[in-house]
């Protein structure tokens, strides 16, 4: 069942997207992933749940290539992926969020989210030094992008804000925001409703379903919130002290022993 | 010009075809969209409408048949009425917010053949209610956004009819003909639209308006407000309501100015200060709820900040207003004012976003001299007009030069007004509406046989000035013992208009004279007591303190004075009045949970009062059950001491006045 | 091929003709090495204890050599001058903790940076305006610092060493041992090694912040001193040091900012290099390469090893 | 107070990109360029012109470099000195090289052999992050000003070892050298720093600003996103160097008129260039101006200043009041302000564009 999809033949809806395989990750001699195998196929919302410390994030940034694992291979459109720099994974077509939030500070809402489209823009030094011409004609193509998605968010009253001074929740809008201008083909979601309150979770949960409805975005997301994972998510795999312990639809990862204990917490 | 290039046009697309023409390239329309403001030409919304209507016509839409327009102040929506008139087919806008019920009355009642609405949500609420529309045949959206999953068979956005119109226009002559014949049969004795009325009272009623007459109206005041292609409106209130359609969409196409569209609701005090409005209307709470916040930001402002402010804002009450009206003002004054301008009017009128309003209109309820005069002080023009949509708006408004917080003004261009016996106001004016849709019955209620249409208010004509005053609707109005006209809101408001008075309720119908029940503004006068170093210790104390009687007292006959010198209003002066010893409550039913006085609940809860205040006695007892904030029940005993007041002879003429004076 | 053989393979043929040269070389460079490490020990004391990077070291040891020898031009005897001496550097530890880390706790790392520079500027300026700008001579006799210097023939040569070079290793090894007791042993060193670790953990032993800043920084004033006098003996005392304290810096970072030994391995290794680098390899480009040899050589730790020789290495996570 | 923005609405992205999207600002910016083009030149006096003026407009340079580093992409320097010095000597080689091409011209160039120089000195800060590569930057600072020293060929073989700046001339006008007029100089080095600054403005306001910046705010981010760290900083490292070489080269001709170099560019000229962004405001390019005119003209103004209100003052004192008084006001200005000058202009922009409300 694990074919993995051709890259240079696009990938249709269904097919394998990412496969990651028998991945192990340790820090010194701390293992923080072990052997772990799992795959995100094209256009589905894939949860990675688990208890505190079971690996999700590490796993995440296994995926986006900020972390390289010991072992295991990671198979990427059809492609094994090389050790390489974060950039790369990029540039391949992975956006994510990141668990306490990482906006840049220092720029307001519509910057943060233009520069989500660094890699769509190339036009040279020269122009930028005049910001006339093919800059500005860039520039612009991109601003309509860009509103699109502050629009999508409705995220219009805070367009010109510093994201310093912006509440947590909405912050975390304008980082999914960041994320989505990129375009990305697979869009790592890190706790995106971590700290937020019940209607700030309904909004982003709609967002989220909402994305992958019009951009058929393949996403995977990790989430504490169960019921949100329950509602959001086609398949879910469990984590638990870096080993994978469960996968499968919410339905049958719910109903499954090993997930009831890891979440009641009974030692093994 | 305007008005005869006007006449010439009677129906609405014919107006957008001549300002195609005429000012082809001028904006018509803004929409503050993706970060800025999308601009459309006449010409550009000419062509699109006619797209637009040529799709209506292949969606099956025929004359005289109607479409629903739903959702918030939105070009294509604007543009969904201009298509809808070109095949003479009839918009009928309806408020965004109406709950499902109320909205499936409307759409049922006008038989709406198609909508046009804003997002998801209106079509959700009008799938909700489809089997009580059978004439409904599909739905057009504004927002594809969350429409994905639907079923399309019903279901088209506006972008894709406006593609096809203009694809199926352009190659065809034919279709462009029929549709330029589809305009011209359009003929100002059409229906140009129908309003309905949210009303007060049981089901609310269709007002359908001629093309002819709502253009015969909008030229009128176009004229009278200099209104020109130059102007900019701010299009923020519901596009349902008469207010919306006539200021900005009526006169908007035939003066020819620009309509810009706030980005959303959140937004609009934003998109108010980027565009700048010339013209501006807005109801009494509006500017009320302005001005408080003005007051309370400044409260954080810095000492001297603040000085200043509310030094030149003294400065603005002794000349703003005398040099808006033209009046003679002393050279001093002038120079005060002008640094006023540049220190504190003009910049606080650019952070509202008022700094280029020519003319600002307000109407709907009363409002108060001192925020009318305040707004008017800091140099903007502001003005009030008297008017319903059974008028098509106007039927008075104040021009340059007379205007004044406690009148309406004189009757608007072409319009007549009489006065029953019972003082209420009928008129006939230019755009005055055809008749309720499919309600004989109620059209007949409101339109007498000789053509005069009933207001329902009643009022009376200031002498000399040819003021209209509206003193209160006329089913409230009663009358003395003596026969003397006793209109209760209309005394209770001049009382109100005192910053130290928070509620009245004045008694009187069917009695000797007049009295009444006064609650005190707790923040107001609890400041008159620190300065005077007044010092108590309750509410209860402080209203029955003698040095706020007499304060109240004065209040007043100040306005016993002002009713003395209104002809039939003399009789309604105040003898005698009491201090409440509590706040009015919504909590304890005294007021509507609207903040509204429950007249005949709170007579028979304070009937000894009511007793104490015609019996002549000095002060009486009262213990009322009250609610606490925390729910608590218990029970308030009071001694309230009772005040006669003076009263004015009335200036003569009115016989009945004479009687209770 | 005649320049590779210049620069690969004569240095060392010279270090075995000469070994007494190289013995002396070395010497020499163990010898400031000694000072920078004191000066680098100075940075570290108060980077653990206040996570401020002290730029003004270097110029608190000029200022407090500059004190010193002041004092006794205006006549007072050198026991009491350096009691005042040390008194001026406390007042300056208090001075500097009220008026620039009391306000600006809490502030980014750069910003405290940049405010040890304003001190350094005052200090200087206060200098200037009351010594005058002028080097002066180092009171070393009257402190009862020995000189001259002791011959030792060997390796068919003889090796010199200044007696106040060989007093200065000394009074510096003195010194650490004095504070390595003083961190290990004492309640308040122990606290301050708290704070380096977190400033709660400081907070609980039931030590104020701002105490443990002031006792730091006399602590570097002390530090200071010593390194003043000890330079100001060697060469003069004079803001030109100011420069070479910089050379602090690279120490620094092979040493690791939080590491006391590090400091001293570092300033020994920089010491030793750059004066080998110098006499051996600075004749080929012309000599001077001291002035910049030490930063090349830090810049080469660097890039194998960005944390330092003594650092531990950052796991970066997001 | 002055603001009446009501009305001012953007119908097109072009305008509400602008960097003076209002429409006072604008004219405020004219204002002034009309004042330092014409006012000055017509109403200062030469003494004005050559002591505050120039040293003010040329540190404006080298500070808008510096910023561009350190405020913008978060890099600390202490090199700054030693790049303009790399710019004054190029300058001096190019135009002893090739007299006949207009020295303006190798002002400008001279900006690019510093520019290659700084990428150099910046490969290390890939690996090397906050402290430790202001000690990268010192490796470059002393390295540089050795070889000012050691190779003559440098100053020509000259044995003061100075730079001696020859008479050039634009349109047979005297432009450097003994007998060019200050108002001369003050135009070249004026048209030079306008324009500039607005190319500096323009790389901030686009996609590469927005890299460095986020490289600055959050380096990881950046990268996950597709900036590729090692290019935006080096590229940062080029613009900051060529700013600071064209400063230099404009230093010695059109300021100095030639002179010993190696204290004009030693790591003292560094921390002022640094004092200078740090007092104006990190990561804002009217902070530079600010800085620049705060440092460059306080001595002046000490050295002339007192003396004039009747305070007599010996040169050397009035240096370590400087020293004093800049000392205080860095610690000052951080303990009131940590974000400089800019940052208190822009507060007090953000009153005037609300009055009379406080926010």
């Amino acid at each position: 069942m694990r074919a993995p999809g051709d890259g240079r033949q696009g990938i249709m809806a269904g097919d394998v997207l990412l496969a990651v395989e028998g991945v192990s990750l340790a820090f010194g001699g701390v293992k923080a992933i072990t052997d772990v195998s799992f795959d995100i196929r094209k256009g589905e919302i894939r949860a990675i749940i688990g208890p505190n410390g079971a690996g999700k994030t590490s796993m995440l940034n296994v995926i986006n290539g900020f972390y390289h694992p010991q072992q295991g291979r990671i198979t990427f459109k059809g492609e094994a992926r090389k050790r390489m720099r974060p950039y790369v994974a990029a540039s391949q077509g992975i956006a994510r969020t990141f668990q306490n939030v990482a906006l840049f500070k220092g720029m307001s809402t519509l910057d943060n989210i233009m520069a989500g489209r660094t890699l769509k823009m190339n036009k040279g030094f020269f122009w930028q030094c005049l910001r006339y011409g093919p800059a500005m004609r860039e520039e612009i193509e991109h601003r309509k992008f860009v509103e699109e998605i502050i629009d999508f968010l409705e995220i219009q009253a805070i367009r010109k804000t510093p994201v310093g001074k912006l509440p947590y929740g909405l912050q975390k809008r304008v980082e999914l925001g960041r994320a989505l201008a990129m375009e990305p083909e697979l869009l790592l979601l890190d706790e995106p409703m971590a700290g937020m309150n019940l209607e700030e979770k309904a909004d982003m949960s709609r967002f989220i379903l909402e994305v992958s409805a019009q951009y058929g975005t393949t996403i995977a997301l990790i989430e504490h919130d169960m019921g949100v994972v329950m509602d959001l998510s086609d398949r879910v795999v469990v984590l638990e002290y870096g080993r994978k312990i469960a996968d499968g639809t919410p339905a049958e990862v719910s109903a499954d022993q090993s997930v009831i204990d890891a979440y009641l917490g009974v030692p093994h | 010009m305007a008005d005869t290039a006007a006449r010439r046009e009677d129906t609405f697309p014919k107006l957008l075809a001549r300002n195609a023409a005429l000012r082809g390239d001028r904006a018509a329309m803004r929409h503050k969209h993706l970060g800025i403001w999308q601009t459309w030409t006449w010409k550009e919304v000419d062509g699109i409408v006619r797209a637009y209507a040529h799709g209506l016509l292949q969606l099956g839409l025929r004359r005289g048949e109607t479409i629903a327009i739903v959702g918030s102040n939105r070009p294509k929506l604007y543009w969904s009425m201009l298509a809808a008139q070109c095949i003479g087919a009839i918009p009928v806008p309806v408020y965004a917010d109406a709950v499902a019920e109320e909205m499936a009355y409307v759409l049922e009642h006008a038989q709406v053949k198609l909508a046009a609405v804003e997002v998801q949500e209106q079509v959700d609420k009008i799938l909700s209610i489809s089997d009580r529309l059978p004439a409904l045949e599909g739905l057009l959206y504004d927002e594809e956004r969350g429409l994905r999953d639907y079923d399309h068979a019903r279901l088209h956005a506006i972008d894709g009819i406006v593609e096809d119109g203009r694809k199926a226009l352009a190659p065809v002559p034919a279709a462009r003909a029929a549709l330029d014949a589809a305009i011209a049969e359009g003929k100002g004795a059409d229906v140009s639209i129908i309003l309905y009325t949210s009303g007060t009272t049981g089901r609310s009623k269709g007002v359908v308006l001629s093309a002819e007459r709502s253009i015969a109206a909008a030229a009128d005041t176009v004229v009278f407000d200099r209104l020109d292609e130059t102007d900019e409106v701010l299009a923020y209130l519901p596009l349902a309501w008469v207010g919306d359609h006539y200021l900005n969409f009526a006169q908007g196409l035939v003066a020819g100015f620009c309509m810009s569209c706030p980005e959303s609701p959140e937004t609009v005090q934003q998109d108010l200060r980027e565009i700048g409005p010339t013209f501006y209307f807005a109801p009494p709470r509006v500017y009320e709820s302005l001005l408080t916040r003005v007051m309370i930001r400044m409260e954080d402002a810095g000492l001297l900040k603040r000085k200043m402010f509310h030094a030149f804002i003294d400065v603005a009450k002794r000349y703003g207003e005398k040099i808006l009206n033209g009046e003679s003002v002393p050279l001093s004054g002038r120079l005060l004012y002008a640094l006023g301008e540049l220190l504190v009017y003009g910049p606080l009128k650019n952070v509202l976003g008022f700094s280029r309003i020519r003319v600002g209109y307000t109407a709907g309820e009363a409002i108060g001299p001192e925020l009318f005069s305040f707004y008017r002080s800091l140099g903007l023009n502001l003005k009030q007009l008297y008017g319903q949509t059974e008028a098509f708006l106007y039927v008075t408004a104040q021009p340059d030069g007379q205007i004044r917080a406690d009148t309406v003004g004189p009757l608007a261009p072409n319009v007549e007004v009489k006065i029953t016996e019972a003082g209420e106001v009928l008129f006939k004016s230019p755009g005055m509406f055809l008749g309720y849709f499919r309600d004989e019955e109620r059209t007949a209620e409101t339109m007498t046989s000789d053509g005069w249409v009933k207001t329902g208010d009643a009022g009376f004509f200031e002498t000399g000035t040819g003021h209209l005053k509206i003193i209160d609707r006329a089913k409230d109005v009663g009358r003395l013992a003596t026969g003397a006209l006793f209109p209760p809101k209309y005394v209770e408001n001049k009382l109100k208009f005192f910053p130290n008075v928070k509620e009245v309720v004045a008694f009187g119908d069917g009695r000797d004279f007049v009295t009444c029940f006064v609650n005190i503004d707790i923040t107001a006068v609890g400041n008159w007591a620190e300065r005077n170093n007044v010092s108590y210790g309750s509410y209860q104390e402080l209203a029955a303190h003698p040095q706020v009687y007499e304060m109240i007292a004065s209040h007043v006959e100040e306005v016993n004075r002002s009713l003395a010198a209104e002809p039939m209003m003399g009789g309604a002066q105040i003898k005698r009045f009491l201090i409440l010893h509590k706040e009015l409550d919504a909590d304890d039913g005294e007021l509507t949970r609207t903040q509204k006085v429950r007249r005949g609940f709170i007579a028979e809860r304070y009937l000894p009062l009511i007793d104490a205040l015609y019996d002549g006695a000095t002060e009486a007892d009262i213990s009322t059950e009250v609610t606490f904030e925390d729910g608590r029940k218990g029970v308030i005993s009071a001694r309230v001491k009772i005040r006669d007041c003076r009263t004015w002879p009335v200036s003569a003429e009115t016989g009945a006045t004479e009687k209770a004076a | 091929m005649d320049i590779l053989y210049k620069i690969l393979i004569d240095p060392f043929v010279q270090m075995g003709a000469a070994p007494d040269l190289l013995v002396q070389t070395v010497w020499e460079g163990l010898v400031s090495g000694v000072l920078y490490a004191l000066i680098a020990l100075g940075f570290v004391l108060i980077f653990k204890a206040s996570g401020v990077f002290n730029f003004a070291q270097g110029i608190m040891v000029v200022f407090a050599g500059l004190t010193l020898v002041g004092l006794h031009e205006m006549g007072l005897p050198a026991p009491i001058a350096l009691l005042v001496t040390l008194g001026v550097m406390f007042f300056i530890a208090v001075a500097v903790e009220r008026v620039v880390l009391r306000p600006l706790v809490n502030q980014p790392d750069i910003i405290l940076f940049m405010a040890t520079f304003g001190i350094t500027y005052l200090l200087i300026g206060f200098g200037e305006l009351i010594f005058g700008g002028n080097p002066k001579r180092m009171i070393t006799e009257e402190l009862y610092l020995p000189s001259g210097a002791i011959e030792w023939k060997a390796f068919g040569g003889f090796v010199q060493f200044q007696k106040i070079d060989v007093a200065a290793a000394v009074i510096a090894a003195l010194m650490i041992a004095v504070l390595a007791f003083f961190f290990q042993k004492t309640r308040i060193g122990r606290a301050l090694r708290a704070v380096a670790d977190s400033h709660k953990a400081a907070l609980s032993v039931g030590i104020s912040l701002n105490q443990i800043w002031v006792i730091v920084w006399f602590t570097a004033g002390i530090v200071a001193l010593v390194t003043g006098i000890m330079w100001g003996a060697r060469s003069d005392v004079s803001f030109a040091l100011q420069v070479i304290a910089l050379k602090a810096l690279p120490v620094l970072i092979l040493g690791g900012f939080t590491s006391v030994p590090g400091a001293i391995v570092g300033g020994l290794i920089i010491g030793i290099g750059e004066k080998i680098g110098e006499f051996y390899w600075g004749p080929l480009v012309g000599g001077g390469i001291e002035s910049w040899l030490a930063y090349f050589i830090a810049l080469g730790f660097l890039l194998f090893r960005p944390q330092g020789l003594f650092g531990e290495k950052i796991i970066e996570r997001i | 107070m002055f603001y009446r923005e009501a009305g001012q609405y953007k119908t097109s992205y072009a305008s509400d990109m602008a960097v003076f999207p209002i429409r006072q600002d604008l004219i405020g910016v004219l204002l002034i360029l009309a004042v330092a083009y014409a006012a000055i030149p017509a109403f200062a006096s030469d003494f004005f012109i050559s002591s505050v003026m120039i040293p003010f407009l040329v540190f404006s340079l080298a500070a808008i470099g510096l910023n561009v580093l350190t405020g913008y992409t978060g890099l600390i320097s202490l090199g700054t000195g030693a790049f303009m010095g790399v710019g004054a000597y190029a300058c001096y080689k190019l135009t002893t090289i090739f007299p006949g091409v207009n020295i303006i011209v190798w002002i400008v160039v001279s900006g690019f052999f510093s520019a290659a120089v700084g990428v150099v000195f910046g490969i290390p800060s890939l690996r090397i992050k906050g402290f430790y590569l202001a000690v990268a930057t010192l490796a470059a600072q002393f390295f540089l000003q050795w070889c000012f020293v050691r190779i003559p060929w440098l100053y020509n073989y000259n044995a003061s070892g100075a730079i001696e700046v020859a008479q050039r001339t634009l349109f047979d006008i005297p432009i450097t050298g003994p007998r060019a007029t200050p108002e001369t100089r003050y135009f070249i080095l004026l048209t030079l720093v306008v324009v500039l600054t607005w190319f500096a403005s323009n790389l901030v306001h686009g996609r590469i600003g927005r890299a460095w910046m986020a490289v600055r705010d959050m380096d990881i981010a950046a990268e996950l996103m597709g900036i590729k760290l090692l290019d935006t900083k080096l590229l940062a490292f080029a613009v900051s160097s060529f700013y600071a070489g064209v400063a230099g080269a404009a230093m010695m001709f059109l300021w100095y008129g030639g002179g010993e170099a190696s204290d004009a560019f030693n790591i003292n000229q560094s921390f002022n260039i640094l004092f200078m962004i740090i007092i104006g405001g990190l990561g804002s390019l009217l902070g530079a101006f600010f800085g620049a005119a705060f440092i460059s003209t306080l001595p002046t103004i000490l050295k002339f200043g007192l003396p004039a209100i009747g305070i007599p003052l010996a040169g050397a004192t009035a240096e370590h009041l400087t020293h004093i008084l800049v000392g205080g006001l860095i610690i000052f200005f951080l303990i009131v302000e940590p974000h400089g000058l800019a940052r208190l202009w822009q507060i007090g922009k953000q009153k005037l564009r609300m009055w009379p409300f406080p926010y």
